[in-house]
């Protein structure tokens, strides 16, 4: 399969290939990261994750084209503001959800599952409604266009890198939210013991609002980063959802270092053998190698053991 | 449950319920539906196989699966295959560059039929696959699950990307299974032309009894002290494993069960809609059908089957209608369910309809039974309505 | 402990050298003891000794991470928990854990060592044979009014009993209470204590408990755990003087 | 005739008759139009298959998806085919009967296209239908059809390796798309290599093969041949792959959002597809995807149809104006828009040359049945029930618009099964 292959081009095939998979991991890393704050830490499974993406999606739309009709100025920097702003609608819809359908549903996780699940089939009609069945186009500002040439085979785009840093940016920014921050503290006490905690003067309730809001706030920076390399429309968000899960399973779901590692492994794994296999084929082995792997260590690459 | 005299059955009320759903069935939508309407119930019909089984394996033992597609779609791919090749033969086939095999494969430059299709020109060994392949698959997915203790979320997550990986495949290996388009253009089964409505009727008839075949099927089990494990299984594993039960070996069970349900409701599928495509085995699909069986009523197999005709009747209804409505009246529906009435239709009818039932035909509490063992078994009114656990009244020996 | 004691054949219960960490969490620490048929050890120990993951080790809910359980001289740790069961050796949980929706009748029926597997399951009839052994238990556990109650109706006590119950018509060997009497009402310690003295007559009995007046009216012998080892072992009246035992348990 | 009739006579004799014709056809039905049922034939004679034709209706169907993920692309052929009903109906309508339709939604979901095609034929004994997008809900309608032997006028561009005598295909079939795009690439552009990409599924891999096969056939090479699931968005490593390849043409049937994803990558990853190193052709990328994609992705791709709205003919412009006043300024064309428009139109230039509704008697006089004020320009149907039709190469440009920059002098011969390309 090497074959036609000079080993110059296949170290920079290797290189190119390594930055395609870094794109994809970050992909992963940003819907996983909300993800896995709510399923991780809450035990729910949000099959409406998706549609919270594309909300912030359609957020940033919406943003470029205010700042192009009434801030022409200002369009090169709108994309920082529509993330937060992407953030903010997300994460409100999100308490709200919590407060009318979540919170009843605690002790249920599979029920959970199928009520995000018409949650999602009437956030996506709802979009169609709105915006119509066709994906709409955001506008980027110049500078997020091109790639920095660094042989000349090997180009990193400029957008490729920023939604990279965003990725990670958030991934580190979760990580000190959970692991150094009071608050963390509070939720990952709510995890291991609700009633203990709520007798110290936790408001878990309040926890858990906060902990989903988080969650589907994060989901629409990702979309916000989406517009840049993704498509935007009605049912895009479906497209990641059951590979965000395997990363987020395949992880452990209680960890958010496994949810990282898994991510970097699946994106890896699955740009390599898509250079060298069709597009579909890759798919299909790394999915298997998943799920294969899942079968054989159910709970996931980075599972704490803990006395039952 | 052989009931001592299956005439009693018949008059418990029980009995009354499956009496009313066939008469349903057999008479009235048959006299009612022209052979166009007649034979879309029969599609939604085949649905109802799903949901029996997801009932038997969520509603009972707690195991959601979110793949149930997978094998509804192998069951049904194993009938569209025989039927795809009896399609083909080499005169139909005439202008093709190799005659004689299913045209799809022709477009994609196969010269030869390829080796898994081989057995397919056999309809004893089709009908074999058909309940055969979804349930090797549903054992050795709930073997390597089940051994090691994976269920609940973990189980539906993993499912779900099982009939990922299923679609891909089939859409990606067009040359051998006809890619996105699916197997199409079936015609005849053992030269008997399936495409007339006389045919259609006949096979709505051959669906609906089927349909019973599972139905029974399920409520023996489920009547049975193995359908007492399933269900507490799920409220106390623990206990049950230390009750001496291998509580793996009743998982991979059910599981299997209904993955057998599904491949025979895929095969009448293809039977009745002529053929057989991708988009079924998918999530979406998938999770569909579990939408069927909670509407019916997660604990009852009856309910399963009205849900699974509402649904789809609601469906096509709507999309004729008011198209755009449908996603929303369908994302209520998944919400509703489950945060409203989490015991769907069989629950609500249990709590409203049966009360009224009681005072109209003055149906007492049990009438006490003998304690001969058959009698202390046979379920009493109060369990008959087949959505309650299996609440049996036992009597003491004294006569 | 002699070696002509450790292989374990003239005792029902042979526990030697037992360990299991959780993430380097010794929670029991190369544990050993012994128990002869027919007797009656209870385990105690203050909060976070051990004493439930050793049930749980024995039943093999835990898997041991060093050491060996020989039961009847058949080594357990390397069977699956039904097989334990099959054994026999009976577990009831701290918190009782009966079949709600089921009627004391069908929850003593589904625990009837009979059709434990899928097919037998199916097959599984229910003659009089199992009406018998089912009434006869449930005379010993005071519920043969509430057969045909659903066990979530029954009163905590009574759930207690039930469990108890469900492990007697198993007909094991070596029963295991993790505290029977736990939230009892003291009409029904009483009536648990006399059970347990109809139980012991044909079976050996190794009980978690608190409460040393109950203690002191069931056990022959009491083991005393600490951080996951053996403290002190002997009759009620060694123990409670032994010095080591105040010190860290009684004493306050 | 059909076959007798040659590209040869397309431009001479043949092509005035045609005028004669439709001026004829107007000029009928215009008095139509104003002297009421006078010269209508009785039911009686024009419908002896019980079709739903009375003495002054003609019930047609038209079967869509209007919900699912279909109902983006196939939105528009709906609207052209109302448009075209319309526009008859105003003319006097067909054998002086005013049409009416009878419309049903497919939902994206291929049995209920097989059901719904049905219900159109059972229940409503429609004399036509119009509709179907995609070749998997054609695949699904076509027994059907044939069953109760009604007739489909199917819009869609696609694969070819069909020809129904229940059908006609008013899309171009892959070879006149195909074969045109690339002679042009390699006499204008000077093509040597060729990378193939597309969606996983039979159209893009049919298409790929009949390309590949020209290729090879002109001496040239394919140094790539890549397909990703439909949907897919992450195209960082075909966009490596074509980068070290260094192909003069990626030939691309993407389909649905991966478009969107594909073209942003693209142009993330530095290519300028204006320089035409490597210059894009496609077949899958109409006006409608650009309003998706975003005219700056996809500035300077080359795309190889039959339609392009900015076509400058005064059919054309008329029924750019017409669809505009109709459904809004900000409507946009695309080639399956345009072909669908004609099924309407070619069913009523049938339906009179036979005299009659019955789908029988239409068949008979298929073969040679022209329609003049097409929008593209001449079409004329083929014994094969596809159309003769010119294949246009444009150029995207940043409006979202194509430029036209060249066209095949001849109209192309429909060829779904071409010899050797199997």
């Amino acid at each position: 399969m090497f074959d036609g292959y000079t080993s110059s081009e296949l170290m920079s095939i290797f290189a190119m290939q390594g930055f395609a998979g870094l794109s994809l991991f970050s992909v992963f890393v940003l819907m996983a990261m909300g993800l896995a704050i709510i399923f991780g830490q809450m035990g729910v499974i949000n099959m409406a994750h998706g549609e919270f993406m594309i909300l912030g999606a359609y957020t940033t739309y919406l943003t470029s084209g205010f700042f192009q009709s009434y801030l022409p100025g200002l369009f090169g920097g709108y994309f920082f503001f529509a993330i937060i702003l992407a953030f903010l609608i997300c994460a409100v819809l999100g308490a709200l959800v919590e407060w009318l359908m979540i919170r009843h549903l605690y002790h249920r996780p599979l029920d959970t599952l199928l009520a995000t699940w018409g949650l999602s089939l009437i956030m996506q009609q709802a979009y169609r409604s709105i915006f119509g069945a066709r994906e709409v186009g955001v506008d980027l500002p110049e500078w997020m266009m091109g790639a920095f040439q660094v042989t000349d085979l090997v180009e990193l785009p400029i957008n490729g890198l920023f939604v990279m840093i965003i990725a990670l940016s958030i991934a580190v920014a979760v990580y000190l939210l959970m692991y150094r921050s009071g608050w963390g503290k509070n939720v990952r006490a709510v995890v291991q013991n609700r009633s203990m905690a709520e007798a110290v003067g936790i408001n878990s309730a309040g926890i858990d609002r906060a902990t989903f809001a988080l969650g589907c706030g994060i989901a629409g920076i990702a979309g916000a980063a989406f517009t840049m390399i993704g498509s935007t429309g009605p049912s895009s968000g479906q497209a990641y959802i059951v590979d965000t899960f395997l990363v987020v399973v395949f992880g452990g779901a209680q960890s958010l270092i496994g949810t990282i590692i898994s991510a970097f492994g699946i994106s890896q794994a699955q740009s390599t053998m898509e250079f060298f296999l069709s597009g579909s084929m890759a798919k299909v082995l790394t999915l298997l190698v998943v799920v294969g792997i899942l079968m054989l260590r159910p709970e996931g690459l980075m599972a704490l053991k803990v006395r039952r | 449950m052989k009931s001592s005299s299956p005439l009693k059955w018949f008059g418990s009320r029980e009995g009354l319920y499956y009496l009313a759903l066939a008469f349903l069935l057999v008479v009235i939508l048959p006299l009612a539906l022209d052979p166009f309407r007649l034979n879309m119930v029969g599609k939604y019909l085949t649905y109802a196989f799903v949901a029996i089984g997801l009932v038997m394996c969520w509603g009972k033992a707690g195991i959601l699966s979110l793949g149930q597609g997978v094998f509804f779609g192998l069951g049904g791919y194993c009938m569209a295959m025989f039927l795809k090749l009896e399609a083909s033969t080499p005169e139909a086939t005439a202008i093709q560059s190799t005659p004689g095999i299913p045209d799809f494969m022709d477009w994609n430059q196969l010269t030869e039929l390829p080796w898994f299709w081989e057995p397919f020109h056999s309809f004893s060994f089709t009908l074999i696959a058909v309940i055969g392949v979804p349930v090797l698959l549903a054992f050795v997915i709930g073997f390597a699950m089940f051994t090691r203790r994976v269920g609940g979320v973990y189980f539906a997550i993993i499912t779900q990307a099982i009939a990922a990986i299923l679609t891909i495949l089939i859409i990606g290996q067009q040359g051998y299974t006809g890619g996105v388009n699916g197997i199409t253009d079936l015609q005849t089964l053992k030269g008997w032309d399936i495409r007339t409505d006389e045919a259609r009727t006949t096979l709505y008839f051959v669906c609906v009894g089927m349909l019973f075949l599972c139905l029974f099927a399920a409520r023996l089990v489920q009547n049975r002290k193995l359908g007492r494990i399933l269900v507490a299984m799920n409220a106390q594993e623990m206990r049950v494993r230390f009750s001496g039960y291998d509580v793996a070996a009743f998982k991979i069970f059910v599981f299997c069960l209904a993955a057998a349900f599904a491949g025979i409701g895929g095969a009448m599928f293809t039977l009745i809609v002529g053929f057989m495509s991708p988009s079924f085995i998918g999530i979406v699909a998938s999770i569909e059908m579990v939408i069927f069986c909670a509407l019916g009523g997660r604990l009852s197999i009856l309910g399963a089957v009205y849900g699974a005709l509402l649904v789809n009747a609601a469906k096509s209804g709507f999309s004729e209608s008011f198209p755009e409505l449908w996603p929303f009246a369908m994302g209520a529906l998944f919400i509703g369910v489950v945060l409203a009435f989490p015991n769907g239709l069989a629950g609500l009818y249990r709590s409203y309809v049966m009360p009224l039932e009681d005072r109209l035909f003055k149906r007492s509490k049990p009438e006490p039974k003998t304690a001969s063992a058959p009698a202390a078994t046979k379920p009493s009114a109060e369990k008959a309505d087949d959505y309650d656990p299996m609440i049996t009244t036992y009597s003491p020996e004294k006569s | 402990m002699s070696a002509a004691k450790s292989k374990g054949t003239d005792f029902l219960l042979a526990v030697e050298g037992l360990t299991v960490s959780f993430d380097g969490f010794k929670a029991v620490d190369d544990l050993s003891f012994y128990l002869d048929p027919k007797e009656i050890r209870v385990i105690i120990g203050p909060n976070g000794a051990g004493k439930t993951t050793v049930l749980d080790l024995i039943c093999g809910k835990t898997k041991a991470t060093a050491g060996s359980i020989k039961f009847a001289g058949k080594e357990l740790t390397r069977l699956k928990e039904h097989q334990i069961v099959h054994s026999g050796v009976g577990r009831k949980f701290q918190t009782p854990s009966v079949f709600e929706d089921l009627t004391v009748f069908e929850n003593l029926e589904v625990s009837y060592p009979q059709g434990h597997s899928v097919m037998g399951a199916m097959a599984f009839k229910r003659d009089t044979a199992v009406i018998e052994a089912v009434e006869e238990v449930a005379e010993t556990i005071f519920l043969m009014d509430a057969l045909n109650e659903p066990a979530a109706s029954l009163s905590h006590g009574q759930k207690q009993w039930l469990e108890i119950g469900m492990l007697l018509i198993q007909k094991p060997d070596l029963l295991m209470l993790d505290e029977p009497v736990a939230g009892m009402s003291v009409a029904e310690r009483k009536k648990t204590a006399e059970l347990l003295r109809v139980i012991t007559k044909d079976h050996t009995v190794l009980v978690i408990e608190h409460d040393m007046q109950f203690v002191g009216d069931i056990a022959d012998r009491v083991t005393v755990m600490h951080q996951g080892k053996v403290l002190s072992e002997g009759s009620i009246e060694h123990v409670k003087s032994d010095p080591k035992v105040i010190e860290v348990y009684l004493g306050h | 005739m059909g076959t007798t009739d040659t590209n040869a006579s397309v431009r001479s004799p043949g092509k005035r008759l045609g005028f004669r014709k439709s001026l004829m056809t107007l000029a009928a039905s215009v008095m139509l139009a104003t002297s009421a049922q006078a010269a209508t034939p009785s039911t009686a004679d024009v419908n002896t298959t019980d079709l739903a034709v009375t003495d002054d209706t003609v019930t047609v169907g038209i079967l869509h998806s209007i919900t699912g993920t279909m109902a983006i692309s196939e939105i528009g052929s709906v609207q052209a085919e109302k448009l075209a009903i319309e526009q008859i109906n105003e003319s006097g309508g067909v054998l002086g009967r005013q049409i009416e339709f009878v419309q049903e939604d497919g939902a994206s979901d291929w049995p209920t296209f097989a059901e719904k095609s049905r219900k159109l034929l059972r229940q409503d004994n429609v004399a036509a239908i119009f509709g179907a997008w995609t070749s998997a809900s054609r695949k699904a309608i076509l027994p059907v059809i044939e069953q109760y032997n009604g007739m489909l006028y199917y819009p869609t561009f696609y694969e070819g390796l069909e020809q129904s005598p229940n059908v006609v295909y008013t899309g171009q079939e892959a070879t006149q798309q195909i074969l045109a795009g690339i002679d042009w690439a390699v006499k204008e552009k000077g093509a040597k290599s060729f990378y193939l990409l597309g969606s996983d599924y039979i159209w893009p891999r049919t298409s790929n093969k009949i390309a590949r096969k020209h290729i090879d056939k002109l001496g040239l090479k394919v140094v790539g041949e890549e397909y990703y699931p439909l949907g897919h968005t992450q195209f960082n490593s075909v966009i490596n792959k074509i980068k070290l390849k260094k192909p003069d043409v990626i030939f691309a049937s993407v389909v649905g959002g991966s478009n969107v994803a594909f073209y942003k990558q693209m142009k993330a990853a530095g290519v300028d597809f204006t320089d035409e190193k490597p210059l894009l052709l496609t077949i899958s990328v109409t006006e409608d995807e650009i309003r998706g994609i975003g005219g700056d992705n996809v500035e300077g791709i080359y795309a190889s149809m039959k339609y392009f709205q900015s076509l400058d003919n005064p059919n054309n412009n008329e029924f750019v104006a017409a669809f505009k006043e109709t459904y809004g300024d900000d409507m946009v064309i695309g080639d399956v828009t345009q072909a669908a428009y004609l099924g309407p139109w070619l069913w009523k230039a049938a339906v009179e040359k036979a005299g009659s509704f019955d789908i029988d008697k239409i068949r008979e006089e298929f073969a040679g049945i022209e329609f003049t004020k097409a929008p593209e320009g001449y079409v004329r149907i083929h014994e094969n029930h596809h159309l003769w039709s010119k294949t246009r190469i444009g150029q995207a440009q940043v409006d979202g618009q194509y430029k036209v920059v060249h066209e095949t002098e001849e109209l192309m011969e429909p060829d779904p099964f071409p010899e050797g390309y199997q």
